[in-house]
């Protein structure tokens, strides 16, 4: 199992999310984050003046998977977040040696 | 006549009091947005505040209240204010400074072209927005004013009732909305069933609950003087929002579960379908108008969404539609054992007047609509009217306004 | 007499000024429950807007104002505003129309039932806190006003003074909300000391600010006349919420921290207190009847807190205990050099109005008490009162108004 | 002369709507400060509503409006409302109740207390800035006020005009705040320019549209009566705020984006400078006042950030510049036509009044500017004027109030 | 060591919050996530409309503890927050290689 | 390929920016989160009473660095993070097995 952290912008969450059901992966959890990297911080306006915000709106997906279905759903993530533009955001895959499904105490790949 | 220090307080105190109704609409319309559009929603009715009061001074109150001009428009003997002083005007609001009764018209202007852009939100360039505002005041607005209210206006003629602005104001601003929307296209989204949850409703209720109260202004401040009819029309305005408020809990009750939204667009629907007849009729009568109110916007809503029409916060539904509704009744429940300048309506035994009343409806209907199409499109091909994909996905707050709502350390 | 402009448009605006105070009580409290809870605590007050809105005009104002039955209830003579109109009733606020005198008192009745609902936000099934509003209103509310206000009531008669609401507004309902709140039972959560952390400080003093204004047309209206009387109370009021405030963030400061939270409580405990005394006792004791409502009030809250009772926003301890201070402290501070239509108070050597005081003090709290006791356990044999442990959990927005507050992309 | 119902109805309801501002003060700063700060920030102006309501009756209406102690002061013949009553006041608002002229004035003491917090938020100890506050309304508001509307007052025999407080409450608040500023020091991470992001800007607009509103009561309710020319003043008030709201959001634009902070800002400089002259220029003349107004402030606020001054929010450019440039343009437009107790100005050929009305400026820069940095001076030496740097940085609600705004199941 | 991830209902912070507390774990950091599964979202209102919201917002707990301790603490949150509905929520188990104190610059075992 | 996870307190966000910006690291993440520990939560006001907050607003910092670039990083944070009072926080390194730039698709150490 591996979970799959993916850093989009805000707006592909609607696309992402659409295809990764159509790839089959309902599961998922999201959330609002903060990020910073290539592209720059964004001018914004304080009455006369303006300062920089560093940290852009990101959102966060998280989502574990067998390790058969990673390159699957990296793909799926990769081609509809893509914009070409700094800011796309980035993918990480990390390890997970367990999971379990709380409502029914399963454990391992049948709980994802 | 000379000037009473009375009914002067009370009609200072209506035009502050419909003056905050625009900052109402601007939290009511702001708070069903989504986050990143809530500014440029807040903006849209807040510029009018000073678009629409500067153009209203400069020529709009002549246009709409000069001397006329074949019942149809106002000379221009008014532009800036020429003329108009701390004496009573010789034809409008006898015991009253003429610049009193200026403003608070003036008020009821802004507040229209506030209530337009709840069409238009989350997608309207903003440049664009305050063309459009400052041509439809003069060829929209400003016409129709004179043909209801002005002196010599052929609707007046007639004998059209409207207490306080269910045509001038609310048929005028729904109908106007509707066409704007069609020119302008739906948001991104809207077709494919995307959810464009509220992103505040305690902000909603907080527009409402200051409508409500700006409304006792716009309704029984159209008395223009503080005594009996004031009062009156103070009551049938209370009844009617109560009414209507309460309505559209129940039908909510009945399809689902009773929603404070709801409840907040009922209260406008009924203060809205009260304002032509407030003066006019008994007050107990609010009390059908604003149930009659609740039912027929809720259900010209279903079908506006059913018709998947992005109009996008229903000003036809609930001003355009209510504003119909509220004028034909007044024909209905219209009594002059109420208000002696007004007439009696088709419960007491004057049919005609419902035929006066559907005419009037029915030529603003006509001109606002068309009109509106025309200054659309003509905004269209010149300045263009919606914002790039791009800007619209990103949101209208730092798109067009370099700002987003709520900052902090980190989002 | 006849109609006096000036005191017709300082009674509407009144009556305006009145009705902002139910979304202000909605704010005041919306701001001070869990993010989950605002929306049901916000409908509950604006309910009452519709709700108590059509009662109080179909039979309440009759029940309350109408030709006297034994001292004890109004005549049914007023019923859906038969015989009130454009001219000043016969007995009551001889300068205005009957009609705006009835819609100044409908929001005096709006809001008393919005008040009760601070005692049982976040678990009570809405479906039954409309039927207990509509039963309070008729049962408890029209009666108690009908003896304090009503021509002929027998607590008017005895010369019980109540300038504005003390006992009719404030005990009644602070009164009533204990007793809803011990029917109803505790939060979940409540005696383990789970935090329920207020979630929008900000919108409670939002909240407050509008009540404080409104109040003027609450205390400052009730003289029913535009002059010295009514100027009188307006300061007086001022001056008791302002040493409420500053003596409340004191007691909080010498406890902990002055906090936003009590200064906005302070300031609303000294206005109720300051309501039945406003025009009869001169503006400077607004100082000590509001140090003493804001000493009053807090230790009661503390109190209320030690007893673990879960009357969720305290409207007992500021309304019922501020209440009662403050219908006390009239018969102390009371002179007839303020209003000749008062009393002397025990200052003035008429130690007799101060056991008026008591007695009118000491029937509303019986009655309201007992009367709100048996209505609450009638609704919870037949409604049931509580929504279940789920709802409660899950939240009153989503699980019975069916939306939540903060929408937005995530959350 | 004897008490008029119809002017008492216009100043109390005034008076309510002044007070109004206060709360409107306290939103339009909360929201531009950040999360952490904004009860600290809300709270510094509701105290005011406490602190100054209560010293107002004690003895500040009296150092400012009793009998003339050689144009600098007045004598404490009024201390604690003796002689205030419900008859007129011999010398002042000869219509309406002495009463109700003592709390008009107040609600003016107050919101100049709570506009100078603007300056100090988010780095101010709050028991020195209430020691602070009480010192100031003593020692600059009282007397300025003394001097400028007092029976006697040096710059009210020298002729200077001020009709609602342009000097009185815009410039002592504005170069009041400056000098209080610069004692203080910056906000940690000023310098650094660290992004100070305003957390709520809804909450701007809805306190820019609470103080616009509240506005009318301030200047045409400076009329004293309710006629000609409170309507004149009413209607040059909208004008002026109409017009700076836009041309601030036209610069805006000209630099980069017309935004809802900039144009609710402009809207405020617009009001603050009419003040002055609302009651003695022609309506019309609104809207030069007001597009010099935004121009005025706009690069005066631009040069206090160059300077790298940590004003925070701004007063001094606001306040202090607006309030001079509409006391000086009141020089310029003034007309006895308009108001026959006022006098001509520069374009009707006056001269000299151009010259009065700059003595009245300087005179009260140079004073509340000295006295201000003296009495602040004093608070820092006894108890200190700063937070800790840790509380600083953990934030003012927390460390100040032992609160937070937004509280919630998890933050 | 090893980091539980749990994603719960938000109404079940409490119970958990306590089972761990009870089992000895003290130390922990929560945000608020939303998430989508099995269980379907909840249909909201809008006026006279009816939308469906699909992320419904959950609570995610993260706590870093020793090998050792891994059985306990799944079992103590798996135990308290089952209501046996969907939407209960998963428990991921990821290796964690090292841990630093800031307060001390203690490393490892220790800085738990 | 490690993912550094670091608690900090609110108000050392900027000097932990800064820190890392100097030691060459701009690419970071950032959430708003809560956390509890051996610092005890906060006292808060209710009216007439008191009730503690459990849980404290902290700054949960992601950022993915080469192996090598550890220690620097660690450094970096736990230098800048300290004040030596309880509630410091926590750094966790995690592995990371992969990460993929989304803009351009490249994978493993040139996507970082
Ligand atoms: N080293 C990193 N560790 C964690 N998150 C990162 C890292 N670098 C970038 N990110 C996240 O990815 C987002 C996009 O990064 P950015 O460099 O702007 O995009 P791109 O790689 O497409 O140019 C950032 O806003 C941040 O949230
Ligand atoms: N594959 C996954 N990866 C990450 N989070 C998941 C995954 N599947 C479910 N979740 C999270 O767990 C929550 C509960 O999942 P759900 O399927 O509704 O519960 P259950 O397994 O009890 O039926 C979701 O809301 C989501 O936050
Ligand atoms: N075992 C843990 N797992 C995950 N996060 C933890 C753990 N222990 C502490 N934390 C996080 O670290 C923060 C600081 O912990 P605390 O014990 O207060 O600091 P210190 O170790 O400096 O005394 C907590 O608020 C919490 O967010």
């Amino acid at each position: 199992m591996k979970k799959i952290e993916a850093i989009i912008r805000e707006e592909k969450l609607e696309p992402v999310r659409k295809a990764l059901e159509d790839s089959g992966y309902f599961g998922m959890t999201i959330s609002e984050v903060s990020g910073r990297g290539r592209q720059k911080g964004i001018p914004l306006q304080w009455r006369v003046g303006e300062y920089r915000v560093d940290f852009l709106p990101k959102i966060k997906i998280e989502l574990v998977v067998l390790d058969d279905d990673v390159p699957q759903t990296v793909h799926a993530i990769n081609a509809s977040a893509r914009t070409g533009d700094m800011g796309d955001g980035k993918i990480f895959i990390l390890p997970v040696e367990n999971a379990i499904r709380v409502r029914t105490g399963e454990a391992g790949e049948k709980a994802i | 006549m000379s000037i009473s220090s009375g009914d002067t307080a009370w009609i200072l105190i209506s035009s502050a009091l419909v003056m905050l109704m625009t900052p109402g609409v601007a939290l009511f319309y702001g708070g069903m947005v989504r986050r990143k559009n809530v500014l440029s929603t807040l903006m849209m009715s807040f510029a009018a505040l000073g678009l629409v009061g500067l153009l209203w001074i400069l020529y709009g109150y002549s246009l709409s209240f000069g001397p006329d001009i074949g019942g149809l428009l106002g000379r221009l003997d008014f532009i800036g204010l020429r003329g108009v002083g701390q004496e009573p005007s010789p034809v409008y609001a006898s015991t009253v400074p003429h610049l009193a009764f200026m403003v608070f018209q003036g008020m009821f202007a802004i507040i229209t072209v506030a209530l337009i852009t709840g069409a238009v939100v989350e997608r309207i360039k903003f440049s664009s927005l305050l063309l459009f505002s400052a041509l439809w005041l003069t060829f929209v607005y400003a016409p129709v004013a004179h043909w209801v209210w002005g002196d010599g206006g052929w609707l007046a003629e007639l004998g059209a009732l409207d207490f306080a602005g269910g045509t001038v104001v609310h048929i005028c601003a729904g109908v106007s909305a509707l066409a704007l929307a069609l020119v302008l296209g739906p948001r991104k989204g809207f077709r494919d069933g995307q959810p464009m949850e509220p992103h505040n409703i305690p902000m909603v209720m907080l527009g409402a609950g200051l409508l409500w109260f700006g409304w006792f202004g716009f309704n029984a401040g159209s008395a223009l003087t503080s005594g009996g009819l004031a009062a009156s029309a103070f009551v049938a305005t209370n009844a009617s929002a109560a009414a209507a408020a309460f309505t559209w809990m129940v039908l909510d009750w009945i399809y689902r579960r009773p929603t404070m939204l709801g409840t907040a667009t009922g209260a406008v629907a009924g203060l809205v379908a009260i304002t032509p007849a407030a003066g006019f009729v008994s007050p107990m009568m609010g009390i059908p108008i604003g149930m009659g109110a609740a039912v027929v916007c809720y259900y010209c809503m279903l079908f506006r969404m059913r018709r998947q029409i992005d109009e996008s916060l229903d000003v036809w539904a609930v001003h355009g539609m209510g504003g119909t509704w509220g004028a034909i009744a007044t024909g209905v429940f219209a009594s002059v054992a109420v208000n002696s300048a007004g007439a009696n309506g088709l419960l007491m035994g004057n049919v005609l007047q419902l035929g006066k009343q559907m005419a009037g409806v029915a030529a603003v209907w006509l001109f606002a609509f068309g009109a509106t199409w025309v200054l659309a499109k003509l905004v269209e091909v010149t300045l263009g009217v919606r914002v790039s994909g791009m800007e619209e996905t990103v949101g209208l707050d730092i798109a067009q306004h370099g700002e987003r709502a709520y900052g902090g350390a980190l989002r």
